[in-house]
């Protein structure tokens, strides 16, 4: 978003890169974020009602419900969608060191020949 | 190499391994340290500020350092696939069959071994934490019919026969042990909560120090009363019978 | 890219011309050494409060050594002050085990989290990393007070600990569960919430020192112009950033078990101190969780003083650093593979082939870039022309003792021959020899090769290479035999030294520790006074040096080449005096055709 | 003396410093949730069948919180981008917003805290189980509001949903009568003990927040006069500590209440 090169051509004291326009554009699309959400929390609530016996697919169901969430909140209301390279490239080590932390300790938790009392 | 190194007596079967791993693995750090010192010791004589008070702006410009990284990531791979990797996998997933070998159940507990076997049928009795008392400390159900003919828990010593697998299932009371038999080339932590397989083939006979290699309490150090006792078949069998009709673990007070 | 330049270094050039002294005033004591935003005021603070740690910890050791080596005897001259200080635990002056398992404990926990993170990381990450890129300060100076405040607070947390009912904590700096909570003191209890503190000190720390970084180098100073000290400081950022919080999360979770008697690491059935537990927990999440920090800060450990060796290496061969790149990369690589290779010290928790098989591998693909940052510093001596003062020869120590501790990592990196040497002195040499000898070297080179930027005097050469001398011979002696000891099977953490393992006392026992092997525990303990008495010289070299060394002559008195030697000595509040702008790599020593052996990366 | 991009972002990185601080450290907060979510998961995989519990909580207070805190994370961003349009009678409307959605989301965590504090498990001598809050309490009993447990039958629910089908009734127990009791704090199994942790360590991300985010709209405010930009640069950066503090929020609510 905070586009520095044509926030520098505007001079004067917009640094962060928004005219009054740009920025009344992002309020529509934060109020439909909004609205997503609302309903993505609703479906979510929702969906744990429904009889579904597989354990397995109420999890799945309820965390797609909630990553599609999580990616509307860091995308637009964080931003993150037009972020710098610079904040990619540490969130994406951090997501290869989560992944790592949670995939490995859980794998590595999986009991070989022990057996669990 | 074993003389230089100073490994300790040995007297089981898979323990050649651990020592042909741990030799080898000396061998590679020997070498690269040697070299490595020959060559460090060279450059301090030759480029000293008298030896050569000018600086050279490249230094070196051969690619041999490329060459000897790449040898030790060769040898180091030799080492992983050709070794540990299958080594581990016979240890810690191939185990004998139950009839085949000595089965002991050993659980540990601040600050000893507790030993327990589970008689001719082979199968230790069911234990339930809900029935611990003071009266049953391990638990023991004494309904389950597998458990009438285990033997009473002894503290501390395990006697097994000599060139036969032992199949010790391993546990903890309280807090994190283990359980290591350095002649035996075993160490296996004891964990509250999991029961761990260990085996291994004692090879000679002869009375052996078990260990307590995990931190466990004031009394870890001392935690050294534990005996294994590698016995001929016969003086095994001997020893069972006796203690077998002793007292059966099922009227255990 | 110019306009930057001037708004900052200029401005300040005026401010440090003019207003100077008068600001100084102003500020009084608290202000200036207490509360104090100035990014070097700060990395002093840290390096006396660490140096004392690391002391501290020491003698922690000293008085364990005695218990190794004369098991329930008095300890002499300081044996009535133990008893006066800690009561029962340490009656006429004897260590008991329990004593024994707190100094452990704290010997650990104080040597890594208190002494060296703080000495190498903050300390000379603080002083030095803003002057090598060229800023004025860090980019957040007030956080940068607050993560000081919060290790000093932290740090009284963990000496409080010794004095609470039931002593400090006993279970080792690994805090395994359910040990740490079976034992009835709150000592565990003050050493988690220290560790919290100190987490979120070095936590305030890596986020400053990475914005720091990326923000704020001077115009010119692009990543590949970075002295290795800043790469290396980079990457152990990102580790502290990354690796420290899953300890945290931890931390608060084994808090949980201790005071709101939650079973996180307890499994169900568990028998320890009466009480009721819920049981459901895993003493192995606790394991996994650790040793996720616990992995990389090893690195943490050893990549700034890698930094230093590269810095002093190249000021002291004239040379350029040979294979930057490839430190850089390699560097690089350490951090991330850091974070895969945990479970290698969980070998004997009864892993499967496969999984293994996976963190053996790992250790073995991180051992290479640590081989090559290795080649990579014996190669830059080739075709130099060596100056032996003491920060070099303390950092020309630093190579083979790293490497010999590095080395013996390889048989404990397999898995196969770990089940031999696991837990047994020979971990305990291994790493040893990568931090004391290692680490601890080059940061003694760091301290006298920064000594004359800090304070505008060198430390006395003559005293600094009694230091060397004693140091680098009482350190081999003290850990050498570690090897042996631990090749013979003889296990670590024993307040006895293992003599009820010895085969003295079990003569009909096969696999006794024979009278050999025991007595080099008296060995050990002898050099370890010998390193004790070592490190005097050191301490009044270094207090009698700030007033009465030999005082520099020019600015740069090493004639090197980074920027930290382009300022004032010692440099003022905001660092340079003119407009910094870099034009060259970091190492341009000997340049052919150049009239000095060194072009400062300022020269144009 | 001033350190250069307090304002301004760099060049080269197009960021100001506060702004890559802040993400720097949400990326540790990544890792310090990670690891509690990744224990979550192990405590519930390695729960023996029917041992872990489900419907316990409130699902629509729950709700009702997501609400309060996708609400309050509008009102952040819209407060920021009346600052950048100038407004600052707007910014400090939807910030106002924001302090009560806070405070509305810690009074109802609260109340939820301390339902289950007084929400018991009671073992009776003659081996059975009685589930449900104290509704009152006597010199030699106590009258509990909830049902019996049939183990054979709970060890059956394996969704939160399931619950919802046991009927609750009132049930008067003597003193005498109960072998072991204990109330659902966070001693009472794994899954209360992550309950309390993992909200826990969030409300006080919560109360964090609100502290900055109420010191900005209050004293801080001056700063709007002497140095807009970085004002709004300091409302962007409290501004995404909030988000992501409803970001981890989302994954809580469905983890811990709904499966
Ligand atoms: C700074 C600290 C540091 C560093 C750098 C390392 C580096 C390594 N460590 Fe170490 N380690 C520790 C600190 C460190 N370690 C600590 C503190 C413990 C114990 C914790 C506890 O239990 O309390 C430990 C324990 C430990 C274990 C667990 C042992 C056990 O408990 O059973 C293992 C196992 O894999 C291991 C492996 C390695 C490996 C493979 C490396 C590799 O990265 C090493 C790579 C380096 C080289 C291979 C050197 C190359 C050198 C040359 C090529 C040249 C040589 C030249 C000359 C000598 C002249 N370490
Ligand atoms: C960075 C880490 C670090 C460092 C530097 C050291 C340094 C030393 N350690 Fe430590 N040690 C550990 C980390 C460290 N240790 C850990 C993690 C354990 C495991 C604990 C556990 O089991 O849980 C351990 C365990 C351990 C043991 C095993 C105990 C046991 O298992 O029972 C032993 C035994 O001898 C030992 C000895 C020493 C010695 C002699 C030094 C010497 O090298 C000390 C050298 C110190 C100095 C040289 C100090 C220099 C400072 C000054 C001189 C101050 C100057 C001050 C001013 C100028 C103001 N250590
Ligand atoms: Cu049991 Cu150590
Ligand atoms: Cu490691």
């Amino acid at each position: 978003m905070s586009h520095s090169s044509h926030s520098h051509s505007h001079g004067g004291h917009d640094h962060g890169g928004h005219d009054d326009h740009d920025v009344q554009s992002h309020v529509r699309r934060y109020l439909m974020v909004f609205g997503a959400l609302i309903v993505g929390t609703a479906l979510t609530v929702g969906a744990s009602y429904l009889p579904i016996e597989s354990v397995a697919l109420t999890v799945a169901i309820a965390l797609f419900i909630a990553s599609i969430k999580g990616f509307l909140v860091a995308g637009y209301f964080m931003h993150l969608i037009s972020e710098k390279k610079m904040i990619y490239a540490i969130l994406i080590a951090t997501a290869f060191f989560v992944t790592g932390l949670m995939y490995l300790t859980i794998w590595s938790m999986q009991p070989s020949s022990a057996i669990h009392l | 190499m074993e003389k230089i190194l100073g490994l300790p007596v040995l007297a089981s079967k898979h323990g050649a391994d651990v020592d042909k791993l741990v030799i080898y693995v000396h061998y590679l750090m020997g070498a690269l340290f040697v070299g490595w010192l020959i060559y460090f010791l060279l450059a301090l004589l030759k480029f000293n500020q008298r030896a050569n008070p000018k600086a050279d702006y490249v230094g070196i410009k051969s690619h041999a350092s490329s060459w000897i990284e790449g040898a030790v990531v060769l040898a180091e791979a030799v080492l992983l696939v050709g070794f540990a990797v299958p080594l581990w996998g016979h240890a810690a997933d191939n185990f004998p069959k139950r009839s085949e070998s000595t089965v002991v159940k050993v659980i540990a507990q601040q600050f000893n071994w507790n030993v327990f076997y589970p008689g001719p049928d082979g199968e230790f009795g069911k234990r339930d934490f809900s029935l611990v008392t003071t009266d049953n400390p391990w638990g023991l159900d004494k309904t389950d019919p597998k458990g009438k003919d285990d033997l009473a828990p002894m503290l501390g010593e395990i006697h097994v026969p000599v060139d036969k697998p032992v199949l010790i299932e391993l546990s903890s009371k309280d807090v994190i042990h283990s359980f290591k038999i350095i002649a035996m080339r075993v160490t296996q932590d004891a964990i509250p909560g999991l029961m761990i397989p260990v085996q291994f083939v004692p090879t000679k006979t002869g009375i052996y120090q078990i260990n307590c290699a995990q931190l466990c309490g004031n009394g870890h150090a001392s935690m050294a009363s534990g005996r294994l006792i590698v016995q001929t078949q016969a003086e095994f069998d001997a020893w069972l019978k006796e203690k077998a009709n002793a007292k059966p673990a099922a009227s255990f007070e | 890219m110019s306009t930057q330049a001037s708004s900052h270094a200029l401005p300040h050039a005026a401010h440090a011309a003019g207003h100077h002294d008068a600001h100084h005033e102003e500020l009084g004591f608290w202000r200036k050494y207490v509360f104090s935003t100035d990014h070097k005021v700060i990395g002093i603070q840290y390096g006396i409060t660490s140096l004392l740690f690391l002391l501290f910890g020491f003698s922690l050791m000293m008085m364990m050594r005695w218990s190794i080596a004369r098991p329930g005897e008095p300890v002499p001259l300081f044996g009535p002050l133990l008893e006066k200080l800690f009561g029962d635990v340490a009656a006429k002056g004897v260590i008991s085990a329990d004593l024994y398992n707190q100094f452990g404990a704290l010997h650990g926990t104080i040597m890594v989290f208190l002494g060296v993170v703080p000495l190498a990381f903050a300390a000379f990450g603080n002083y030095v990393v803003p002057l090598q890129i060229g800023a004025i300060d860090m980019a957040f100076p007030r956080i940068n007070m607050a993560s000081y405040h919060v290790y000093f607070w932290g740090g009284v947390v963990m000496l409080v600990s010794f004095f609470v009912p039931g002593g400090a904590a006993q279970a080792g700096w690994t805090s395994y569960s359910p040990l740490s909570t079976a034992i009835q003191t709150n000592g565990q209890a003050y050493l988690l919430v220290g560790l919290v503190l100190l987490i979120t000190s070095s936590l305030l720390g890596a986020v400053n020192f990475l914005a720091t970084i990326i923000q704020l180098r001077a115009p010119g100073m692009t990543w590949m112009r970075l002295p290795f000290f800043v790469w290396a400081q980079f990457v152990t950022g990102f580790l502290l950033l990354l690796a420290f919080p899953p300890l945290e999360a931890a931390g608060i979770m084994q808090l949980m078990d201790k005071l709101a008697h939650t079973s996180f690491f307890l499994p169900t059935g568990l028998s320890i101190g009466g009480g009721h537990i819920s049981g459901g927990g895993s003493p192995l999440l606790w394991q996994h969780l650790f040793w996720f920090l616990g992995h990389p800060e090893v690195y943490v450990l050893i990549l700034p003083a890698m930094g230093i060796v590269c810095e002093i290496i190249a000021n002291n061969t004239r040379k350029p650093i040979w294979g930057y790149k490839s430190l850089v990369y390699s560097s690089m690589v350490i951090g991330f593979v850091s974070f895969i290779v945990w479970a290698h010290h969980m070998y004997m928790t009864g892993m499967g082939t496969k999984i293994s098989t996976f963190f053996q591998t790992t250790t073995m693909i991180i051992s290479i870039p640590s081989v090559i940052i290795l080649t990579c510093m014996f190669l830059s001596l080739w075709g130099g022309s060596i100056r032996f003062n003491t920060p070099m020869l303390f950092v020309l120590a630093f190579l083979p003792m790293f490497g010999i501790g590095g080395l013996t990592g390889l048989p404990l990196g397999f898995n196969f021959s770990d089940l031999h040497l696991h837990d047994t002195y020979y971990v305990i040499a291994h790493f040893h020899y990568v931090v004391a000898p290692g680490t601890i070297f080059a940061l003694f080179g760091g301290v006298y090769y920064w000594f004359p930027k800090m304070t505008g005097r060198f430390m006395s050469e003559f005293w600094g290479k009694v230091h060397f001398v004693g140091s680098i011979i009482f350190m081999n002696l003290i850990f050498m035999p570690m090897f042996v000891q631990g090749m013979a099977g003889m296990l670590r953490r024993m307040s006895d030294g293992g003599i009820n393992y010895s085969a003295a006392k079990v003569p009909n026992a096969i696999g006794g520790l024979s009278d050999h092997v025991i007595y080099l525990n008296t060995f050990v303990s002898f050099a370890a006074l010998g390193l004790f008495l070592a490190q005097l010289p050191f301490i009044f070299n270094f207090f009698w040096s700030i007033r009465n060394g030999k005082k520099v002559t020019s600015d740069n008195p090493w004639d090197a080449t980074t920027l930290e030697w382009q300022t004032p000595t010692p440099p003022p509040h905001g660092n340079f005096t003119k407009e910094i702008r870099v034009y060259r790599g970091p190492y341009e020593y000997s340049v052919p055709g150049a009239k000095a052996d060194f072009t400062p990366q300022t020269q144009a | 003396m001033e350190i250069p991009y307090t304002t301004e972002p760099r060049k080269d990185t197009g960021l100001f410093n506060a702004k890559l601080g802040i993400w720097l450290f949400l990326a540790s907060e990544v890792m310090l949730f990670g690891a509690l979510f990744s224990s979550y998961i192990l405590l519930r995989i390695g729960a023996e069948p029917g041992a872990w519990p489900h419907g316990l909580l409130n699902v629509p207070l729950g709700t009702v919180n997501t609400i309060v805190l996708i609400v309050s994370s509008i009102t952040v961003v819209m407060a920021w981008a009346s600052l950048k349009m100038k407004n600052f009678g707007n910014f400090r409307k939807y910030q106002a917003v924001t302090l009560v959605c806070s405070l509305c989301f810690l009074g109802i965590k609260s109340y939820e805290y301390n339902d289950k504090f007084s929400h018991y498990e009671v073992q009776l001598n003659d081996g059975r189980v009685v589930d449900g809050h104290m509704v009152e309490k006597s010199a030699d009993g106590f009258t509990i509001h909830g049902h019996y447990v049939d183990k054979a039958e709970a060890a059956k629910v394996t969704h939160a949903w399931q619950e919802h089908e046991i009927k609750h009734e009132e049930i008067k127990i003597k003193n005498s009568d109960v072998k072991y009791k204990e109330n659902y704090g966070p001693w009472h199994n794994t899954y209360m003990a992550i309950y309390f942790t993992l909200t826990g360590l969030h409300a006080l991300h919560v109360i964090g927040g609100a502290l900055v985010i109420a010191f900005l709209w209050g004293p801080g405010a001056s700063m709007w006069k002497t140095d807009p930009e970085r004002y709004t640069n300091r409302i962007e950066v409290s501004g995404l500590f909030w988000h992501f503090v409803d970001l981890v929020w989302i994954f809580l609510f469905p983890v811990l209440y709904l499966l």
